[in-house]
This record gives C-alpha cells, structure tokens and sequence, in this order.
C-alpha cells in the first residue's frame, strides 16, 4: 500500500503523465461502454456514404455510408486489445528468454542472444507484414506478428537486467539455501528486474497500435473487425474529398498513442528514479 | 591499430555470414509457408489457365521439386551470391534489386539525416532549456509527431502541400519523360524527395529529439562538462564540442539499427508517394509470391542491416577513442 | 605564518541553497574566509559538509536550478565575481581562477587528446594560435612532470595513468597561470605513492607561481602537509579555523576533535578504526540547537536548543561550539 | 447516360475526327505525351507472359494484330493483313499481308512470323490460345505475304482471334532454338524489350517508376501516330493515381484505375472526362461463385436465398460508386449478339430469402444464426472488400453469418481453382466478345479441374447446359446460335451456381485535351495511333 502511495507520488509529479493517464482512462472507457452507449453496428451501411461530421452522424459516414462515430468506437477495441494482446505476448517472451539468457548466461546466453539478432535483423515491419501476409490477417495473426517483431527488445532489456542482478548477494543467498532456479527467476530476480521491463512494453503498447494501423493501411487488417488503421485505409481513397474521414481516425491514434507514451514517460519516473532522465 | 581494425572488420564479416545464411533459410521456409505459388499467381493473371499449364509453369521454375531440394538449390545458388530470377518479372533478381535500390537508399540516407541533424539541433536546443518552456514545446511536439501514423501524415501532407498549395508533386521520384539531366535532374529529384522523406523523417527525428536530450543532459551530469565550465568556455560551446560528441553514441547506435528497420517504415511511404523503391517492391513480391525476388530483398535488407551495424561499430570508433575493437 | 596581505581571494557571508523536490535546503551557510597570496587555505569535512558546494560557488558553478548563492560576496584581488556577467566571469574562470578535480577521469573529456583539452584553455584566454597552444601544452606537461610531453600530448586521457591524468589536470589548470587555484579533492582518486608527488607537485608549483590555492579535502594528512590554515566545514556552516600548526596541536571543537582522532586511528594499521559516531544529519531534518550535537561526546544540554555562534576565542582562532567557547551553561 | 449511347457519340466522333474521313470539324495534332495510369505494374510486354489488364495495356500500343476492329462488337477490319477469305465451310482462312511492314528493328514482317506467332506463341503460351486456335489443323505460308490457316471444325469467332492482345505478332528472329525447344519463351529477352510493329516502340522501362514508349516513325500507317511519346506511370497508391490525374500530372487513368470515389469526383471536373464506353469487347461481369460440393450451398434454396438477400443497385451505387449495373446473368447486358433480353430481374428481396431458409428447415440459432458461410473474396482492391462487408452484413440480416477471410492473391487462387476449400467468393470474369471464349469455361462440366484457374470451381454440373455450351462453341453466329446462348443463360440464371452480382462498367478517365480515345469495345487494348493531344 505504502509502495503504491510512493509510486502514485513519483507518478504524479509528471503532468504531462497524469494527462496522458486521463486520456487513455477516457480511451479506454469510451471502448468499453462506446459500442453499448452507442449501439450502431460499424458495417451497416446507415446513410449516404462520404457525409461530414456533425450532420446527421456526429462523426459523418464512411465511403460506404457507415457510421463512423460506431467505427471509432469499435475501432478503439481493436486498436487497444491488439496493442495490448501484442505486447503482452511480446513482454512474456521476451522476458522469458531474457530471463533465461540472462540468469544463466554461458552458451544458452549466447545461443538465446544470436536468435534474438536474427529477430532484429530483419526490419521488424516487413517482418509482421510477410507474417500477416502469409497466415491471412486475423486478430490472432496481427497480434502475433506483432508480438513477434517486438519481443527482442523486451527480451535484451530483460537480460541486461539479469545479469546486472544476477550476482548480487541477495541472488547468492537464496542460490546457498538451495532455491531453485525457477524460484529465484520468478520469485527473487524478476520483482526487481520488471521496472524497466513494464516501462517498455507500456511503450510497446503505442507501437503496436501504430503498427496495427499501418498494417491495416496495407489492407493487412482483420476484415471483420474495424480498426482504426482500417478506417484510415478506407478513408485514404476520399482523401481528398472528405479529408476528415482519415483525420479521425488518425487523431484517435494519435491521441491514444501519445497517452501511452505519456503514461510510460510517468512509469518511467515512477519506476526508475534513478533513470529519470532517459 | 589499423591492422587491429582491419583484423575486427574481417572477423565482423566472417561472423555474419552465418547470420545471413541463416536468415535467408528461415526466410525460404516462412515463406514457404504461404498458399498459393508464383504459378498459381501467373495463371490467375492469365485470366484462365489450365492444371497442365500451371504444373509446366512450376515445371519451367523448378517448383515441382521438393521443398528441400529447392532449399538446397536455392542455398547453393546464394553461396555463389546468385539470387535467382524473378519468375513473375521475368528477370534476374538482383537487377531487379539494384534497379530499385538507389530510390531506396536515397530516400533512407535523407531521411535519416534529416531526421539526426534535426534531432540534433533540437535535443540539444532542448537539454540545455531543461525544464523551461523552449524545452517543453520540442519535448511534447516530439512526443506528438512520434505518435502520429506515418502513413497518414504522408497523406495529410500531400493534401496540403501538393493539393491545396501545389508546391510540391504529390508522388513519384522525377518528373517522367522530361528528360531533364545533371543538375536540373537532381533538383527535380530533390523536390519529389521532400514530401517522402521529410514523412519518413518526421517520425525519427521525434525519437533522436528525445534520444539527443536525454543524451545530452546524461552528458551535462558528467564532470568534464564543469571542467569545461571552469575553463572558462562558453555555455554554446560546451554543449557543440564537449557535450554533444560524447552525446552522440546512442544517437549512432539507433541509426544503425534503424537504417535497417526504414525499409519497413519504406514500404507504407513508399506506397504513398509512389516511390519507385525497395519497400514498395517488397509488399508486391510478397502478395505476388515471386519468393525469389521477396528472399532476394530480405537477403539484400538484411545484409544492409549487418553492415551498417558494423559502420556503427566504425563510426563509434571515430566518436570515441576509447573503444578498441578487438 | 601569518597571512600575506591583501588577500587574493576575499570570501563573506556566503550562502548557497538548494531548491529540491522536498524543500528548500541550505548546503553553505554564512561562510567567510580570504586566502592571500602563496597562501594554501584547506577546508576540511565529511562528505555533506557542504565543502565541494563552497568550492563550486566561487567560480559560480552551481547548476542553477536547482542551486543558487543568496547571499555573500566573492571577491578575487577586489573584483566582485558574484555581479559579473556571463562574459566577464568567463573571462574569470580558466584564466584567473583554475579548478582541479577529485577523479581526473571523469573530469578530462574523454574523447578529445590532452593536446585539444589543454590547448582549448590557452586558445581561449590567451588568443594563442594552434601550433602556440601545443608548443605551450608540451612545456606545461613538462612543468608537471609528465614524461615524454610531445607523445602525451597527443593521446587521450585513457592511455594515462591516474597520477598522469591528475597531473595533466593540474597542467591545464595551470595553463594561464591563475591568481587561485582550485583543488578539489585533488588526490583522492589516487593511490598513496602518486598523492604525495601530486601534492607536492602542487606546492611547489604554487610557490614557483605565486597562486593562491583552496584545498578542499577529508583528508587530514594532505592538510597537515600542505595547507597553511584550515576551515573545518560541518553541515554548511564553518565550525572552526585555525592555522594548521594550531588546529593540529590544539583542535577546540569537539567535530574537529573527532576528524584528528579519527585520522590517527586511520595511520595505525591493525587496530580497529575509530570513526566519529553517527552520521551528518539529513539536511531536511536540521537539529534546532548545534548541528552536531546529535553525535558529539561533549554534548550540553544548551547544545540541543540553541545554535552557538561563531566566536572568536582565540584571535584568528573562530570556534562554533559553547563548550569550547566557555559558555556553555 | 447508357454506355452504348456514349459509345456510338464517341465513335461517331472518331469517324469525323478520323484522318481518312478527311475535313472534320477538329483536325488531329500532330505531338505530345500521352501519361497514363494503372496499377500494378506490368512484368512483362506481351500478353503471352499474362494477359493481365496492365499487360495488355502496354504491349497493344507495340504489338500489332493482324487484324483490327471497330464498334463495340468488334467488326473485323483491315491490319496488318490488308486482306482476307474465309471458305464457305468456315474452315480455311488466307490472310494477305500487308507490303512492307518492318519491325521496330527494321527487319521485314513476313508470313512465317504470323504462322510463328499463332502456332508456336498463341497456342501454346496465350491463356485462350486453345480456345481460339485448338481447331486448327495447319497453318500454310505459301509466298511471304500469305497465311492460310486450316481448321477442323468451325469456330464461330475465329476472326476476333487476331486482337493485338489475343494473338499479338510477334518476331520469330527475337526468340532462340533453345528458348522455343525448351519452352522457355516467357524468359525471352524480347517480353523484357519488346520488338513489335505497331505505332509506338519501347524506350525506357524504369521499374517501379514508369515505362515510356515513343513513336515509331517507321509505323506503317502513312502519317501515324499522332502522339510523340506514351507514358505510364506506375502509381501504386489510389490516392495518389487521382491526384496525379486530377493536377493533370496523368492524362488518363483507363479500366478504373483509380478508386470509385475518386472517379465519382473527378467525373465532375470541367477538365476531365469520365466515360465507361469502349469496353464492350470485355464484358467485365463479377458473382459470387459458390461452392456447391457440399452443403447448404448445394441446396438451391440457399443460394436463391443469397441472391434474395442482396441489394444489387444498392451495391452499384455505393460500393461502386454507379460504376456498373446489375446483373442477371453470366453475359452482359451490353453484348449486342449473344445477351437474352428476356431474362428478368434478379429480385431483392429479404423477406422472401427468410422464408426460403426457413422453409428448407435452415433454423436460426439462439443468436440468430441459422449457419455460418465464410467468405472469401478477390483481393483486387478496396472495394472487393467493401463488397465483401456489405455482403457479409446483408447475410447477417436472413441469418447467414459470412465471416470474411481475407487471403492475397496466391492464397485466394489456390483455396479457390486449386483446393476447392472455399464457401463464397466474389470473382470476376470477362466476357470478352464472344461468351464461347469468356463464359463458357466457368460453366462447362469438364472445366472442373483442380489447379486450373477462372474455370469451373463451383463443381457444377448440368449435362444438358454442357450441351448446349458445347453446340454453341460450334455453331456460327446466327438465330440457332443465338437461340442457344439464349437457352443457356436461363438454365444458369435459374440454377444460380454463382450468385450474379453486378456488370462492371470499367470507366476511364482522361484529360479533356485527350482526343480520340474511343475507337470500339476494347478502346483502351487498341493501339492509339490516332489518338491525338489538343
């Protein structure tokens, strides 16, 4: 509780954090209760297609007179649940094989080391682009591919952690009481290595999102769903007529995206007061 | 010391070979993965094949072999630095490659500089503002333009710039047909380049903005930096020569590693501004599944990657005589 | 010895704060001293004693925010350094005012040659040319000691020693051939063999030179040494000076007492050490009376509610402690 | 405006314009840069690599045919055969070749280029080679200039073979023993740098970027072309591909190149034109093939239901922007000999598609999902996935939920033509001018064939449909023929083995200052020697 208090007090003292926490709260919300506030199915074709906003939809509709207000709100489940899905994913294993690279070093380090270059070898858009491409473009398959071309970061990070704690006497302790491995990984290292760990993959969030909607801009999306890199896609054939119809979309990722970098920004002081500055 | 250099630059190559064999077998059986083939794909465009025409048709490229055989074909080819032909464009894969290759790197390389000297100037402009307003305008208007889609800004900016104000073209590399040459030909280039790289550029001159202040003010935390004070040197200099040299090794690290990853970023503007280059050629080959020509562009990323990972490693050597390759 | 009149550098009343995140903290606290001229003035303390703050402050290179001098006058040779203006202070530092620091390391800029770092300073103040400052830069590392001067110049602060880099330190600060110089923890970082010849490097250097020299020190052996008077620092504030002969034979205030004994403890091996019980006390967390209070053997109860002041029991003997002042009812 | 009244405006201007027609009202001039538009861009100069739109775009403007045609029905005319006889049996065919005709290499046209160019290229390499020339038993070259070509049995559109993208002429001397021995014809440097004899010749190809071709000052027609030079610029971005012809940075953007909405827009702008004439050769059609080798799609009810449950003008005109018009059978409606008028309306009608569910026992789940239908569609673009929402939603609403899967090309051929996996897919098929050559092979039994694309993947069968398809082929135009397209397209349009959806209209968008474009019904596949620049 105590801790909490502490880390609300560091967060806190970041305005720009407590803004972006407050919009991505708003974000989140309008995700959750939008689509039930605001019961219009995103596919529908409602009206006339290409009407601006603040006429008969508050947002307008889209090329194919859908409404594009239950397109934003819809689009922010998307967006949210494949960034956050992804760098969850990406945050599990990377840390796993940082963990492991890490914590035991030696020939695994090495062997785990080299398959992470590999991973970042290749530019991590074309990457998730050829994965998408190659296992047809669903929720699962954006997420994954995703998840995918971050995780080595996370992964080096973890690592680098790792081996900084590895040594310490607390570690050598609990390696003299006989713990084992898997306990002194989960249980010992990782309270201590996960600061910086939960800072990066926050910032992965905003990532993935950006990634998800250039994904769907090359019609890499899941065509059930709309996302609002979707919505920019479909928009970017009326560009020029109705401009506003990729504007909202693009300022919602925008927005969202800045929230989280924001908040991460605020996590970073929280969490690392020494690394303040970075 | 040379010869120490010479000696790390040839171990450096040996090392990456392996890396890039490797990648370019794990990119052969991804995408192997994928339905469909290239013969499948040119009879779809032929409007109405037949089995016997698709079955010559994977006959002529070897596609009728089994998975591995074509690996091993595929393997020994790119040992000889044969990367095949293009079944689809008819053509040898690395003329295809290099036909593009230089829109990319140009627009990669201006963007990239754009991108680190506007980084520059401004994260150091900002760290020596910390915490006054001039610090904070950079820092948010970098968070902002760091959160906007890439894609998106190439449209707004092509709405803009080329439509409302028609200052600029609105895609392509060089007016066609004009014949211009020489100068005149570079400075129609130069205007096609402004939108793209400046879309490309924006987002990364965002994350060496803040790269650059949190370098420097690490950098201004350094003690050298009061000697230089005590010396007597001005605030201006301090902060060109003494600060911002020490400053600029995580800004090189990160252009290293995303000289590689702009050939991502390259797909979506190049797809935008209708640039004739390499990330464009990527995303066709792929849904085209002309495999030859896609595993001859990774092969080709990736081994650009690999060496400017290594001009990294050079040019660190240059900013900081501290590090001895061994 | 008695000090050399005028003094070269004149120090009153000086205060310097901190702005932080918890409070206003006060790191020097209505600090006088002067130094004259072929005079070394040591300041001794523990760490926080607020003696690298003062250092800092009188060639004003206190980050500001969050640090800033409130009050007091610094005064080089009469010129008030506290109303200069950017240029004109510049002009001050390097050229009138050197400054050598603890960790040559950390404070050389490790990606330019000596040659560069060196030169840079006598370029600036003296307008010399490039081949000029090398000429100059050889001849002021041979004046330091550093053996084969024309190759040292031209590498880089890693290749030396740490005796070398100190020494290239002092060389460069050494440059313009300053009215002070500035030693802040000068011999810290090196070994025991290295800090002797360092320190005599500096006062035979200073007496070639006619400088002025501020030693600021934990070290009680370098000041025994070197300094001609001492200023013992505790919490901000100066709790006694005397000349180092005096303060060595016959230390008034109990902290002093303590650093001496302290000190001597430390030179003979094998027996356990003895140090001053407790710590400095959190500068957001002052004791209302005696700052020292909280630690000292000779506490009085007076010491717990009033603050003694700086009192002059001796002439030129300023001691802050009622017990040593006598007055302590 | 209907397509063909545009057209016959169109070619009536053309006839005034022509140079032939002598003093028009506007006389052509002589000049400038055609840029045009399309995406993707072409692999190859020759429709024997692929007959792909931007294939077909680029290779007629150097490729000649030896014949050419005019109207919208394609009546043969004079090319590079300045003459012709046709047997009374239908099965001998002697072309004359016109005197004097030379490559783009100067070497001269002779008859063993044509015999080469339908009996080694056509057949073997053209996707409809065999369609148009499996009947052909000897090709004779008795002097230098005459091609007699011998059939079997008759082919009713024999004469609309010699299209410059059907049968392009092509140079023997620019291909090896080995490559034609070894088959390997499409590797031939010549598909890269094309040698031909029509109006324009290559002139640089920078890939990715733009292919130019110039003017051929050796073309055969005396004074033609009128055009310096032909450009396409490759565009890869529909945004992008209008703007460029919107700032007039493109002359034409042909065969909707450019995103509906777009051309919707730019339809309206005092210095374009948009018009869907010219394309009546083509006859584009798209449907919903389906997959009737299991159930429910096997049930006629469904698929009555499916059709039932679609807004075909709705789908026109906001998906397509107006581009197009509904369809009620496999041909087009546009086709002067061969579509039956008499067919009716395709009816939309959700009430009536529940009941049909209902009634062949299709209950509806809890969720009101009486079965699921995936649904693929083909990735050409946008508004194939637009499509393929609006579907998937009108389905929704009787009941069928038809997730959408979205596959690329590769992907899409094979889980269509090759694995036979798919549910419902759009496709898109042309007609080209006769349906022997373009509707047939998706109807026909024996066109059920794993592997092979644009054919039958619906696994359909109706013996007396292939019957009738069969008589068809054989039969030349006429009432009989006629009479038996007509049998047929009733048969297929009550069978509903794809869901008809709607005639393309392929527009075309052009400069003002753009003249005489439209010459017949595959405007944009001829070869653009008198179109002139204002």
């Amino acid at each position: 509780m105590n801790g909490l208090a502490l880390f609300w007090r560091r967060y806190r003292r970041n305005r720009g954090a407590v803004a972006g926490a407050a919009t991505l709260a708003l974000v989140v919300v309008a995700a959750l209760v939008g689509p039930l506030l605001y019961p219009v199915d995103p596919f529908d074709m409602v009206g006339r297609p290409s009407q601006p906003p603040f006429g008969r939809f508050p947002l307008g509709t889209d090329v194919a007179g859908r409404d594009v207000l239950a397109g934003i709100l819809n689009g922010a489940r998307i967006s949210l649940v494949i960034g956050i899905l992804a760098s969850l994913a990406a945050t599990l294993l990377g840390v796993l094989v940082g963990a492991i690279a890490g914590y035991y070093g030696g020939r695994i380090d090495d062997m785990l080391m080299r398959v992470t270059e590999f991973f970042l070898t290749i530019p991590s858009f074309v990457l998730a682009v050829v994965v998408v491409a190659i296992f047809q473009p669903t929720v699962m398959t954006v997420t994954c591919a995703i998840a995918i071309v971050s995780w080595p970061s996370v992964a080096r990070l973890a690592r680098g952690e790792f081996i900084a704690q590895r040594d310490r006497e607390y570690v050598k302790g609990c390696r003299a009481i006989g713990m084992p491995d898997w306990e002194i990984i989960l249980l010992q290292i990782m309270p201590n290595a996960l600061p910086p760990v939960i800072v990066v993959s926050s910032l992965m969030v905003a990532t993935a999102i950006l990634t998800e909607s250039g994904l769907s801009f090359l019609g890499l999306g899941d065509p059930n769903l709309v996302s609002w890199g979707y919505m920019i896609g479909v928009a970017r054939t009326v560009l020029r007529t109705a401009w506003w119809m990729a504007a909202i979309p693009g300022a919602m990722i925008l927005v969202t995206v800045l929230a989280i970098n924001l908040v991460g920004e605020g996590l970073n002081d929280a969490l690392n007061p020494k690394l303040r500055r970075r | 010391m040379r010869q120490a250099s010479l000696l790390f630059l040839v171990r450096r190559l040996v090392q990456v070979v392996p890396v890039v064999l490797a990648i370019a077998a794990v990119n052969f059986f991804l995408l192997r993965m994928a339905p469909g083939d290239v013969a499948d794909i040119l009879a779809g465009q032929m409007g109405h094949a037949t089995l016997e025409f698709t079955q010559q048709l994977r006959r002529e490229f070897g596609l009728d072999q089994p998975v591995y055989m074509q690996f091993f074909y595929y393997i020994g080819k790119l040992l000889t630095l044969d990367l095949g032909r293009s079944h689809l464009q008819q053509a040898p894969v690395i003329d295809l490659i290099l036909d593009r290759l230089p829109a990319t790197v140009i627009l990669m390389l201006t963007s990239i500089l754009i991108a680190i000297a506007v980084g520059i100037v401004l994260g150091v402009a900002a760290a020596r503002r910390e915490g006054r307003l001039a610090d904070t305008l950079v820092s948010v208007t970098a968070l902002v333009v760091y959160a906007t889609p890439a894609f998106w800004l190439g449209l707004m900016l092509i709405v803009l710039f080329s439509i409302q104000l028609d200052l600029l073209p609105s895609g392509g590399m060089y007016q066609i047909g004009a014949g211009r040459t020489g100068l005149a030909h570079a400075l129609d280039v130069a205007k096609h380049l402004v939108l793209p790289s400046v879309t490309l550029g924006l987002f990364y001159v965002a994350i060496y903005t803040r790269l650059m202040r949190a370098s420097m003010l690490e950098v201004y935390g350094l003690e050298f930096i009061t000697t230089a004070r005590a010396k007597g040197l001005s605030e201006t200099t301090i902060a060109w020569t003494h600060a911002l040299r020490n400053a600029l090794l995580p800004v090189v690290t990160l252009a290293g590693v995303q000289f590689g990853h702009l050939l991502g970023g390259s797909i979506l503007v190049e797809t935008v501004f209708a640039w004739p280059g390499l990330g464009r050629l990527v995303f066709d080959a792929l849904l085209q599944r002309d495999l030859n020509l896609l595993l001859g562009i990774l092969f080709v990323s990736s081994v650009v990657v690999v060496f400017a990972n290594l001009a990294v490693d050079l040019i660190y050597g240059l900013l900081d005589p501290r590090i001895v390759h061994k | 010895m008695t000090a050399p009149m005028p003094p070269v550098l004149a120090v009153e009343g000086l205060s310097v704060e901190f702005r932080t995140a918890r409070g206003v903290v006060r790191a020097v606290d209505d600090l006088s001293f002067t130094i004259g001229e072929g005079e070394t003035v040591a300041i001794v303390g523990e760490s926080g004693s607020g003696k690298s703050t003062a250092a800092m402050a009188m060639l004003r290179l206190i980050a500001d925010p969050p640090g800033r001098i409130v009050a007091g006058s610094i005064r080089l040779d009469g010129q008030e350094l506290l109303t200069l203006d950017d240029a004109s202070l510049r002009r001050v530092r390097g050229r009138q005012i050197a400054m050598i620091f603890q960790d040559p390391m950390m404070a050389l800029n490790p990606i330019y040659t000596i040659e560069r770092q060196i030169g840079e300073v006598l370029r600036l103040h003296l307008g010399v040319g490039r081949a000029e400052a090398f000429a100059q830069t050889v001849e002021l590392l041979r004046l330091v000691g550093v053996p084969a001067p024309e190759d040292r110049a031209r590498q880089y602060p890693h290749n030396l020693s740490g005796g070398m880099r100190q020494r290239v330190m002092i060389a460069m600060a050494l440059a313009c051939r300053p009215r002070l110089l500035i030693a802040d923890e000068p011999t810290t970082a090196l070994d025991v063999t290295v800090q002797a010849q360092v320190l005599e490097l500096i006062q035979e250097l200073k007496t070639r030179l006619g400088m002025a020299v501020l030693l600021i020190t934990h070290d009680l052996g370098v000041v025994a040494e070197t300094a001609h008077r001492v200023i013992v620092m505790y919490t901000g504030g100066k709790v006694e000076e005397a000349t180092a002969g005096q303060l060595f034979a016959d230390p008034r205030h109990p902290y002093t007492q303590g650093l001496l004994q302290a000190a001597k403890w430390e030179e003979s091996d094998g027996v356990e050490l003895r140090e001053i019980p407790g710590t400095v006390p959190s500068p957001f967390a002052m004791p209302t009376g005696c700052s020292f209070a909280p630690r000292c053997a000779a506490v009085v109860p007076r010491c717990q509610t009033d603050r003694p002041a700086l009192t002059e029991i001796l002439p030129g003997r300023p001691v802050r402690c009622f017990v040593a002042q006598g007055a302590a009812r | 405006m209907k397509a063909s009244t545009i057209f016959t405006m169109a070619a009536a201007a053309l006839i005034a314009a022509a140079p032939l027609a002598g003093a028009g009202a506007q006389a052509p001039k002589k000049g400038g840069t055609l840029t045009y538009t399309y995406q993707p861009e072409p692999t190859a100069i020759s429709t024997l690599a692929t007959t792909a739109v931007p294939v077909a775009l680029i290779s007629t403007k150097i490729y000649d045919g030896l014949l050419e045609y005019a109207g919208p029905g394609l009546d043969p005319k004079p090319g590079l055969a300045e003459s012709w006889t046709v047997s009374p049996d239908n099965l001998s065919y002697s072309f004359k070749l016109r005197q004097g005709v030379k490559w783009h290499d100067g070497k001269p046209l002779t008859s063993a280029d044509v015999k080469f160019s339908i009996e080694t290229l056509a057949l073997n390499y053209h996707s409809r080679g065999k369609t148009y020339f499996g009947n052909v038993t000897a090709i004779e070259t008795p002097d230098d200039r005459s091609v007699v070509v011998k059939l079997k049995a008759p082919v009713p559109y024999f004469l609309k073979a010699f299209q410059p993208s059907e049968t392009p002429i092509m140079p023997k001397h620019a291909f090896s023993e080995q490559e034609i021995a070894e088959k390997k014809v499409r590797q031939a440097k010549v598909m890269q740098e094309p040698v031909g004899t029509g109006p324009f010749k290559m002139k640089e190809w920078k890939k990715g970027s733009h292919i130019i071709l110039e003017r051929n000052a050796d073309y055969w027609k005396p004074g033609l072309p009128y055009l310096d030079q032909v450009v396409l610029r490759v565009l890869p971005d529909g945004a992008a591909r209008a703007i460029a012809v919107e700032k007039g940075e493109v002359d034409l953007a042909p065969m909707t190149a450019l995103p509906p909405a777009e051309i919707q827009r730019l339809g309206k702008l005092p210095s374009l034109v948009s018009s869907q004439a010219g394309s009546e050769g083509l006859g584009p059609i798209m449907w919903l093939e389906t997959n009737l080798r299991e159930k429910p799609l096997a049930d006629l009810a469904v698929r009555q239901a499916i059709s039932l449950a679609i807004d075909r003008d709705k789908l026109v005109d906001v998906i397509w922007y107006g581009m197009g018009k509904p369809a009620r059978g496999p041909i087009v409606s546009g086709n002067p000999n061969h579509f039956n008028a008499a067919l009716p309306k395709l009816e939309y009608n959700p009430a009536k598609a529940n009941k049909l569910l209902d009634d062949a026992g299709y209950k509806r789940g809890p969720d009101g999902v009486r079965f699921k239908l995936p649904q693929n569609f083909l990735p050409y673009g946008e508004e194939w996935v637009r499509q393929a929402e609006y579907i998937k939603q009108e389905l929704g609403k009787i009941g069928i939920q038809a997730d959408i899967e979205s596959l690329d090309m590769g992907g899409w051929l094979k889980k269509v033509f090759t694995d036979w996996t798919y549910q419902i897919t759009s496709d898109f098929h042309h007609n080209y001018v006769d349906p022997t050559i373009g509707v047939q092979r998706a109807f026909l039994s024996t066109n059920i064939q794993k592997g092979a694309t644009f054919n039958n993947s619906m696994g359909y069968v109706n013996p007396k449909l292939d019957e009738l398809l069969q008589k068809a082929a054989a039969t030349p135009d006429g009432p009989e023929r006629k009479k038996l397209w007509d049998d047929a397209q009733k048969i297929m349009q009550d069978d509903l083995p794809v869901i008809y959806l709607i005639e393309i209209g392929y527009t075309h968008i052009w400069n003002k200052r753009v003249k005489g474009l439209i010459t017949n019904g595959i405007s944009m596949y001829s070869n653009w020697d008198s179109v002139w620049l204002e």
